[in-house]
């Protein structure tokens, strides 16, 4: 039984925790929430400098190869952190498409781009309100073009490509790579709950895509499963951060001559968040190994990490608010932004109701195999 | 069992629905909520509404008929406030000077202090507010930290004030200050009304989690006050402290939005699995949990008003309004966002269903949580004042002030 | 603004909480809890002396006359006093049913008998799991003959006469009058999670029968959605009765040198329960203006009553034997009555999932008027 | 990560396997959990595979070799158990004897006790018990009322257990008392081993709400104990009961039932809205929710199953498991009776859905949120010993235990 991290996964992630600490702070994370800019590009370079961004990329397209166990390794740090930079779209939707579904061609040009830093990608799936489901995909791809409204689109306003799910001539699901900086591409800036990560309405008008081989909407979903494990992780390290930051607060904080932290209605709350964020923890390790494994159990595995962390960082985020009273509801307090990146997180591959399906209709199969 | 007025309740609603139609513009359908941001022009609209609701005798409705008051029983009060409920009438810029500073002097003030300052702040003229929270307090409202000293008939206040509604605009404040710290928590307290505009006194809008800025903070670098403006004894400041908290205002249907109905139009307005979300279990199940405890806090409401009806006071039950809706709030709100998938992150009045009020109501409804009483506060009263549990063990009863543990924040 | 009980309304609720404080003993209820009786034959006669099963019925059949709002008065009582009486299926059911359908024969015949208790009714819709739906009837009339099974019928086993839900030739879903105490009948008891209340399976072997005038299924919904608030009131009476004792034990029962009534765990805990008995209460009130007057809001006040006093009961049960710890677990002490009674009520008319529905279909009709 | 044995646990599985194989019979499908009523004939043959287990080698893993131990560390243990899981074993005969009895006794019993003791225990021919809890007592396990009075070298035991598996085919039982109830509640505690079959001890079964006798209470009159049977100097008897309390048995693998999978298969089984239940989305995402605290808890153990295999002690963080599953049983059993309808409440094993399994469940379930620690105290174990945050005020750390307040029950 070795149902833990390595050794050297541990480092990674001491190494992780260490750069994040002093470089995605509170300071900088606001920037990004005021505006001054939509992510943070020192950050980024410097994370593409220590080859985070092919953590889990083959070493032949300039990967490290650390396999994607080391890359939940880094989601979980990222998440605590609350690092302002398009890590996810770029990392665990645009790289894991390519790497599933791209021809040996795309592969070459782009991946070492990517692993770089140099390019950044996105997926763009959502055309509007709803869950992941074909019968909303209006976007179309005809003649090599493509035509249509996507949104959200995490990081659509800053990423260089985007894999856009779309119909080819035929009505089938397609994934389409698209170049985003030329004509024929209208990035609307989008304002939402978090705005520490940015998110786009990506109107293409004609745009030359590339379509990539494969059935686009099974490809889309193995990129959801395998995301859903990663931002798993980053819920996980969120809720973590949360139940620390509320505990530390509970022991300063006096009300009544004692620690706030010394009623039980604060140590009871404090204790159903620890026990959510432990099952979400171990969730996600039976998503890592089965990510990193290949296993057929990832589609139950991934729905299951989701379904858990997501709870577990939504009450985190919000009982820490509560935990810090009025004061955590200032905006100089970083309650806030812990809280809006729970709820961000918890929509982001698509929300609960949809991954709980996932969980059943995994089971489902299971049972029936 | 009825839902009828006594007819002299319907007379008297009469009389406000008379006025209101004169006086006001009725609200506007899907607008949420009252806006609590008061610029000049706003307070200027409140003032003359105020003058206005003052001359026609609908100000004051319990007070002594001394103050311009009518002696009437709180039922009327609420019965005002139904009627008002339906318009859009600036509010919250009287709402603490009439409901707890001017009660406070009433009970504690001079015959010539309450002849100069009662009837200006009925008619509207001055504003009031209430100085009590403290960044160190929070629940602990007598860990008051801001300091009065004595010297001749002056005090000299020095010290930090939070969560200050109308500091902004007010002409006068009631402040509760430790005069005494070598003695314990709730005796070395004393209250003091005073002037906004005393030197030393600095005002700062805290913006909150959400973006908005519904509060102050007020800074008091030795503001000097005269000790004829003391209410109550010097040490027995808690007392007075709460007569004013006695007098919150009674809170009536001030259902916060998103609600069920809110969430039963956007279930009917978004698709899921191809039909409307309305059609789904989960969602229709969501929506009959929610709708029942709005309900539920209605006729709790219904009740209550009986009570004043028949000239009864309400008790702590009172409190379970907020707690209720607090936590539904949040939970309708966030039940919302999942309801639009990943669009649900997305605060964009033209984008997201029904102008972004899910997506705000997300972002504000963490202070609900807290505001007027925390979830575990409010637990405890209706623990402690319904059900007659035993109070928390107190290790700060008898412990002086300034020897109390107070850890870092 | 008068949203209360009446005073003489209250008057009858406190001669009812003192009879049955007397009578409605831990002991008498362990009797048929034992199994000595299926139900307190003596109770039942001094509550039909009482006049509490006419309470609701015309004084032209016999009945007090004093209005559905007097019936949920005494409801609230009797939950409260867990009587082990056959009360709600006799007069929520039957009587009501008759009261509803019945032709004035029938009504003439039968309503004088239960209320003076000589008779006692009962209503069979279900035909084993599942919530109400006419799509679940298979018991069929032919020729007027009853032929079919219908469990768990409460008080079936020792109920005279049934109301029971059948398809006639036609198809058509009616309500036919069976007396129980002859040939074809085959009454079976059924053990339930609530031994107190007696519940049975009926077998119907060709036994003539009277269909009531009118659409049967209809008048069933009127039925259930009547007797959805006079149990809803049962529920609130049962779930205050656990708040009382609740309260009154962690009052007297002292850990770690206090009271463990001072402890926030237990004070929170019970502070919520309080609020979802005062919700639920409220709820009821509704429910009994409605069925008072015979408002159009009836079905959905009563199954609002309904999904809130469901919650509010289960709620108050479980977390009073949770409050009195170990001892509470004991088969000597009545906690675990009220929590089997609970359940039992939650289930009685449709579990509250089928319920939930028809709050949300009532929304749908009221917005679309 | 990866879920392999090392070398050695697979050569240890291998050999229990071996063993379980000749020695007992696996578990048939669909049988709920393990019986716990024990007459003479499940006495017997619990005894029987004792002495097989215990001949085998398997019996006391981590304990020294002096006592027949291996010296191993505690994977081997969760090994074992894990694999005695698949079959229908006696268990609960010695679980608290070889748990805690013994472990205690080896800490603070002579040599000479020892040899008499610990051989016939390991071998299963005595069976022990433990005599903690008190009616008085519950979460407070201190608040010890049972007396014990010291007459020359024996000692005079007057009181009353409760809550005692096992006594009534108990030889002998570990119990503390109450030495001197004038000093502070932990400070005048005193601990011995007694024979069961002493004059004056009375066993009576308790029924439980569900209707089950898996406990007993325990009557002392006039009790005698030698002293040479006391464990622990007097009044240390505190101290000595945590050495017995730090030795309960790692709770692994023993998930309650009904869980997920039988909550899928009954709504495979039953129809909503003339479907199978398990097609309506409200069902489906309480499956989901149910799943993922099942696995989450599964996969908790894994990893302590890993620090263990490192030859870590596992921390006060296993206490989750009992307080996830014994509110998950609860829902569970709820949420199935709701699926059936009316007929939910039927308690069959021919007519209720898979042998009113879901029934029985909901009347036992109650239980599990109390026994072996109510949710309030893991709630406050997790509080306190994983998180860090203070202890409760505690009032009773100074006061002489017989003039603490009781009440009345």
């Amino acid at each position: 039984m070795n149902f833990d991290f390595s050794e050297e996964q541990h480092q990674l992630r001491d190494q992780a925790r260490r750069f994040l600490t002093e470089h995605s702070t509170s300071k900088r994370i606001r920037q990004v929430l005021d505006g001054v800019a939509p992510y943070d590009r020192a950050m980024w370079q410097e994370i593409a400098a220590m080859g985070w961004l092919g953590a889990a990329v083959p070493e032949e397209y300039g990967g490290a190869g650390l396999g994607h166990v080391g890359l939940c390794v880094l989601a979980e740090e990222l998440g605590r952190a609350l690092a302002p930079v398009p890590f996810s779209s770029s990392v665990y939707l645009a790289t894991e498409a390519l790497l599933l579904a791209g021809s040996e061609a795309q592969k070459d040009e782009l991946l070492p781009k990517l692993v770089a830093g140099d390019l950044i990608g996105t997926l763009a799936w959502a055309e509007g309100t709803g869950n992941p489901d074909p019968a909303r995909i209006k976007a179309r791809v005809s003649g090599g073009k493509l035509t249509g409204v996507k949104w959200p689109v995490a990081d659509g306003g800053l990423a260089d490509i985007a894999i856009v799910v779309a119909r080819d001539e035929t009505d089938r699901i397609v994934l389409a790579l698209a170049r985003l900086g030329g004509a024929g591409v209208h990035p609307e800036a989008l304002n939402t709950v978090d705005p520490t990560r940015e998110q786009a309405k990506l109107s293409f008008d004609g745009v030359p895509v590339e379509v990539l081989p494969g059935d686009g909407w099974e490809t889309l979903i193995q990129v959801l499963d395998r995301a859903a494990v990663l931002i798993a992780f980053e819920q996980v390290g969120l809720a973590q951060k949360c139940l620390d930051m509320a505990v530390a607060f509970a022991m300063e904080r006096h009300a009544f001559g004692r620690p706030i932290g010394s009623f039980q209605a604060i140590k009871h709350k404090l204790a159903d968040v620890y026990v959510a964020t432990e099952l979400a923890r171990s969730n996600a390790y039976f998503g890592a190994w089965a990510l990193g494994v290949g296993a057929a159990e990832l589609p139950l595995a991934a729905a299951s990490a989701r379904v858990s962390a997501t709870e577990a960082a939504w009450l985190a985020a919000k009982e820490n608010i509560q935990t810090h009273g009025g004061i955590g509801f200032t905006w100089e307090m970083d309650c806030h932004l812990y809280y809006r990146r729970a709820k961000l997180l918890g929509l982001t591959l698509g929300s609960a109701p949809w991954w709980k399906d996932r969980v059943v209709a995994a089971l489902e199969t299971r049972n029936a195999a | 069992m009825d839902f009828e007025d006594t007819p002299q309740e319907a007379a008297f609603r009469a009389e406000v629905r008379t006025f209101l139609a004169a006086n006001a513009e009725p609200k506007k359908r899907g607008v949420p909520g009252r806006a609590r941001h008061v610029g000049a022009e706003e307070l200027a609209r409140a003032k003359r509404f105020q003058a206005a609701k003052h001359d026609a005798g609908l100000v004051g409705l319990t007070w002594p008929k001394e103050w311009g008051g009518r002696e009437l029983t709180q039922i009327f009060q609420v019965i005002y406030n139904q009627e008002e409920e339906a318009y859009a009438v600036p509010r919250g810029v009287f709402e603490i000077g009439l409901g707890m500073c001017i009660p406070t002097m009433m009970a504690y003030a001079t015959p010539e202090q309450l002849r100069r300052y009662v009837p200006k702040a009925l008619h509207g003229e001055e504003v009031w507010c209430q100085l009590f929270s403290e960044p160190a307090g929070g629940s602990d409202v007598a860990a008051v930290r801001t300091r009065a000293e004595k010297n001749g008939d002056t005090w000299t206040i020095n010290g930090q004030k939070i969560w200050t509604s109308g500091a902004q605009f007010s002409d006068f404040g009631i402040i509760v200050v430790r005069s005494n710290p070598d003695v314990p928590k709730h005796m070395g307290l004393s209250f003091f009304f005073l002037d906004m505009k005393s030197p030393g006194i600095e005002i700062r809008p805290i913006k909150q989690a959400s973006g908005a800025s519904h509060f102050n903070e007020v800074f008091f670098t030795d503001v000097k006050v005269p000790d004829s403006q003391r209410l109550g004894a010097v040490g027995q400041g808690w007392r007075v402290a709460l007569t004013t908290l006695m007098n919150e205002r009674l809170a009536i249907g001030d259902v916060p939005r998103p609600d069920t109905e809110d969430l039963l139009e956007l279930a009917r307005a978004v698709e899921l699995d191809g039909e409307p979300a309305i059609n789904n279990v989960s969602v229709r199940e969501k929506i009959a949990d929610m709708h029942v405890r709005s309900q539920g806090l209605k006729y709790t409401r219904f009740r209550t008003m009986t009570a004043l009806s028949r000239g009864q006071t309400p008790g702590p039950e009172s409190s379970i309004g907020k707690l209720v809706n607090a936590a539904k709030l949040q939970e309708i709100a966030s039940f919302g966002l999942d309801l639009l998938g990943s669009a649900g992150m997305v605060m964009d009045k033209d984008l997201s269903p029904m102008q972004a009020m899910f997506q705000e109501a997300l972002l504000s409804s963490p202070a609900s949580r807290i505001a007027g009483g925390t979830d575990e506060i409010l637990r405890n009263i209706v623990a402690e004042r319904v059900l007659g549990l035993p109070g928390d063990i107190r290790v700060d009863k008898d412990i002086p002030f300034n020897r109390l543990p107070s850890g870092k924040r």
